[in-house]
C-alpha cells in the first residue's frame, strides 16, 4: 500500500509538469496565470500522496500551500490587470489635485 | 475490512490520477486560453478531491481527517475564483486585440 | 531503486527545472510565475527531507509572500526590452556559465565527500528539551538555546521596513502605501476574501499554537496572517494603513520589545542573558511568540505593501 | 546514491544556477529572482546535511533546520529592501537596468512629469 501511495505521488508530480511546463510557455499572460492554480492541487495532491504515512504535520504543509496557493494566484491576477496599464499613475498616486 | 477500505483508497486514487492525467491532455490539447482554463479547473477539482477521498479512511485521526477536506474546500474555493477572474482578464484582453 | 528514490528524484528534477526554466526564461513576467512554482516544489522537496518546520516557512515565507512581492515589481517594472543596455557576448556568457558550473562542480564534490558519520547536534537538542517544557526540537532551538538569533531576527524585519520606508517621498512619510486593491471591486473575490480570512486566522492560530510541540511556529502562523491580511486588502475591503499611525508602530516593535524586555529579565531571575526561570520556560515562550506573531505579521504585511506612496489625509 | 545526497547536489546546481543568472541578466528583478534560487539552493544544501544528521528519532538536526528558517525570513527582509531599491530606481530613471549616466544629473522623466 505505501509503495501505491508513493507512485501515485510519483505520476502526479510528472502529470503537473507537464501541464506546467505547457503553461508557463504562455503564449498569453493567463496562460501563464493557470500555474499556481495546476501546481496548487497537484503539488498537495502529490504531498498528501506521499507522506500518507510518513511525517507528522504533513498536512498543515497542505493546507499552507493551499492558502499561499490561493494568495499567489490573486497576487498574479492582479499583477497582470497592472502591468496592462502601467506607465501611468506611479508618480502622482493618490495626491489628490484638491489637497 | 482493512483490504476493502485499501482498495477504495486504490480505486479513489487512480481515479484522481485519471482526471489529473485528464488535464494535463486538455491543457496541451485544447486550441486557446478559455477552454483550457475551463478543463483545468474541472480536471483538477475531481483530480484533487478523489485523492482526498481516497486518503480519508487512511487517515490518523478525526483532525487530520478534518484538516485533509478543508485542504480541498481551499483549493475548491480558490480554484473558482481564480478562474473567474483569469477569466476575465483573458476576455478584456481579446477585446482590446 | 526504491518507489522512495524515484519519487525523490522526480521532485528534485522537477524543482531543478524550474530554477532553470526561472534563469533562462526570456518573459520576466514568466520567469517570476516559475519561480513561485519552484518555491512550491521546494517546500515538498524540505517535507521529503523530514523538516516540515522549513517547508511550511518555505511554502508561506519563500514562496508565498517573496512570490506576491516580486510579481508585483514585475508588472510595475515590465521587461524594459526597448532600454535594455547592451548584454554580455555569447564568449563572455560562455565564459560566465563555465565559471559558474564549476562553482556547482565544486559544491557537488563537497557533497559527495561529506563524512559518512555525520556529525549532529540532534541528542544535545533533545537532551535539555523536556526542561523548557516543548515538543518541537526545532522551536526548541529557535526560542531557548540559540533565542537571541530569533530576537535579531525579529529585528531585522523592522530594520528592513525602516529602509524600506526610507525610499518614499519626503511629502509621503508616514502616508499610505501605494493602493493595494484591484483597479475595480469583484465579488467573487470579495467572498473568497470573506471565507478564506476566518479560516486563514484559525489556521495562523492553529500553527503557533501546535509550534511547541508539533511542526509550526511564530513565524510560520505571522505570514499566513499576513497573508490574509494582504488578501482582503485586494479586494478592497480595506485600505492599507497609514504608516505613521502610532498603534501600527507600537504593535511593529511590541514583540520585539516584549522579547528583549523578557531577555534582560533573564539576567535577574536566571543569572544571564535570555535565560528563562526553571519552570516557566514554556509559559514564557508561549507569551514571546504570541507577541512576536502578531509584530512579524504587521511587519510582513507591511514589507510586501512597500514604501509609502500616499500623503496622509489630515 | 541515495535521496539525502541527491537533495545536495540539485543545491549545488541552483547555486551555479542563481549565480548564472545573477551575473549575466541586467534586468535588475531578474537579478534579485537570480539572487533568490542561489538561496534556495544554499538552504537544500543546509536540508542535506541536517538530513543526514538525524538521531535520536527526530527525521534531522533541528539546528540546521533552525538556521534555515531564519535564513528563508532574513532573505523575505532583503528581498523586499532589493524591490523597493529597484522600484524607487525605476521611477528615477524609468527603466530597471543599473543607472549608466542618469544620475548625474535630473532625469528626463522627472522633466516630463
Amino acid at each position: 500500500m505505501d509503495s501505491f501511495f508513493l507512485a501515485a505521488a510519483a505520476i502526479i508530480v510528472l502529470i503537473t509538469a507537464i501541464g506546467l511546463f505547457r503553461v508557463l510557455n504562455g503564449p498569453t499572460k493567463p496562460d501563464r496565470l493557470m500555474a499556481a492554480q495546476l501546481l496548487g492541487s497537484g503539488g498537495v495532491a502529490a504531498l498528501l500522496l506521499a507522506e500518507a504515512r510518513g511525517a507528522r504535520g504533513a498536512i498543515d504543509v497542505a493546507l499552507v500551500l493551499a492558502l499561499l496557493a490561493a494568495f499567489s494566484g490573486i497576487a498574479f491576477v492582479r499583477a497582470a490587470v497592472m502591468s496592462r496599464r502601467s506607465g501611468d499613475e506611479w508618480e502622482d498616486l493618490g495626491d489628490d489635485p484638491g489637497d | 475490512m482493512t483490504l476493502a477500505i485499501d482498495l477504495f483508497s486504490v480505486l479513489c486514487i487512480s481515479g484522481g490520477i485519471f482526471f489529473f492525467l485528464a488535464g494535463a491532455v486538455a491543457l496541451l490539447r485544447f486550441p486557446d486560453t478559455l477552454t483550457r482554463l475551463h478543463a483545468l479547473t474541472k480536471a483538477d477539482n475531481l483530480g484533487l478531491g478523489l485523492v482526498v477521498l481516497g486518503l480519508l479512511p487512511q487517515a490518523a485521526n478525526l483532525l487530520a481527517a478534518l484538516k485533509l477536506c478543508l485542504v480541498w474546500v481551499v483549493l475548491q474555493l480558490a480554484g473558482t475564483t481564480l478562474s473567474q477572474l483569469i477569466s476575465r482578464v483573458a476576455k478584456d484582453k481579446a477585446r482590446q486585440g | 531503486m526504491s518507489a522512495t528514490f524515484v519519487l525523490d528524484a522526480s521532485f528534485a528534477a522537477l524543482t531543478l527545472a524550474l530554477a532553470a526554466y526561472t534563469i533562462l526564461a526570456r518573459d520576466t513576467f514568466a520567469a517570476v510565475v516559475a519561480f513561485i512554482s519552484y518555491g512550491l516544489l521546494l517546500a515538498l522537496v524540505w517535507v521529503r527531507l523530514s523538516a516540515v518546520d522549513v517547508a511550511l516557512t518555505e511554502a508561506a515565507i519563500g514562496s508565498g509572500v517573496t512570490g506576491a512581492l516580486l510579481i508585483g515589481a514585475a508588472a510595475r517594472v515590465g521587461d524594459g526590452d526597448a532600454s535594455a543596455p547592451p548584454g554580455l557576448k555569447p564568449l563572455e556568457k560562455l565564459v560566465c556559465a563555465l565559471l559558474c558550473a564549476a562553482v556547482s562542480a565544486g559544491i557537488a564534490v563537497a557533497v559527495l565527500s561529506l563524512p559518512a558519520q555525520a556529525p549532529t547536534l540532534a541528542p544535545l537538542a533533545l537532551e535539555q528539551l523536556p526542561a523548557t517544557g516543548l515538543g518541537n526540537a526545532v522551536t526548541g532551538v529557535l526560542l531557548a538555546y540559540r533565542a537571541i538569533d530569533t530576537l535579531l531576527e525579529a529585528v531585522v524585519l523592522v530594520l528592513a521596513l525602516i529602509g524600506i520606508w526610507s525610499f518614499a517621498r519626503d511629502d509621503h512619510w508616514g502616508g499610505r502605501p501605494e493602493a493595494p486593491s484591484m483597479p475595480e471591486p469583484n465579488g467573487a473575490l470579495i467572498l473568497l476574501a470573506q471565507l478564506l480570512a476566518p479560516l486563514g486566522i484559525i489556521v495562523g492560530a492553529h500553527l503557533v499554537w501546535a509550534g511547541a510541540t508539533e511542526p509550526g511556529g511564530a513565524f510560520q502562523g505571522a505570514t499566513i496572517l499576513a497573508a490574509v491580511w494582504i488578501l482582503v486588502m485586494v479586494a478592497g475591503m480595506i485600505d492599507a494603513p497609514p504608516t505613521g499611525r502610532r498603534w501600527l508602530r507600537f504593535a511593529l516593535v511590541g514583540g520585539p520589545a516584549l522579547f528583549l524586555v523578557i531577555g534582560v529579565a533573564g539576567f535577574v531571575v536566571a543569572g544571564a542573558f535570555l535565560a528563562y526561570p526553571e519552570g516557566y520556560a514554556k509559559p514564557l515562550i508561549l507569551i514571546i511568540e504570541v507577541a512576536l506573531t502578531l509584530s512579524i505579521a504587521i511587519a510582513l504585511g507591511l514589507l510586501a505593501l512597500g514604501a509609502p506612496a500616499r500623503r496622509e489625509k489630515p | 546514491m541515495n535521496s539525502v545526497t541527491l537533495a545536495g547536489l540539485a543545491g549545488a546546481a541552483m547555486v551555479g544556477l542563481g549565480l548564472f543568472g545573477l551575473i549575466t541578466h541586467p534586468h535588475l528583478l531578474r537579478k534579485i529572482v537570480s539572487f533568490n534560487v542561489m538561496g534556495g539552493g544554499v538552504f537544500l544544501l543546509f536540508g542535506a546535511i541536517a538530513r543526514r544528521g538525524d538521531a535520536a528519532g527526530i527525521g534531522a538536526d533541528p539546528v540546521p533546520q533552525a538556521l534555515v528558517i531564519t535564513g528563508i525570513v532574513v532573505a523575505f527582509s532583503a528581498t523586499a529592501l532589493a524591490v523597493a531599491l529597484l522600484l524607487r530606481l525605476d521611477r528615477e530613471i524609468g527603466r530597471p537596468f543599473f543607472p549608466a549616466k542618469e544620475l548625474a544629473g535630473p532625469s528626463e522623466k522627472d522633466g516630463a512629469t
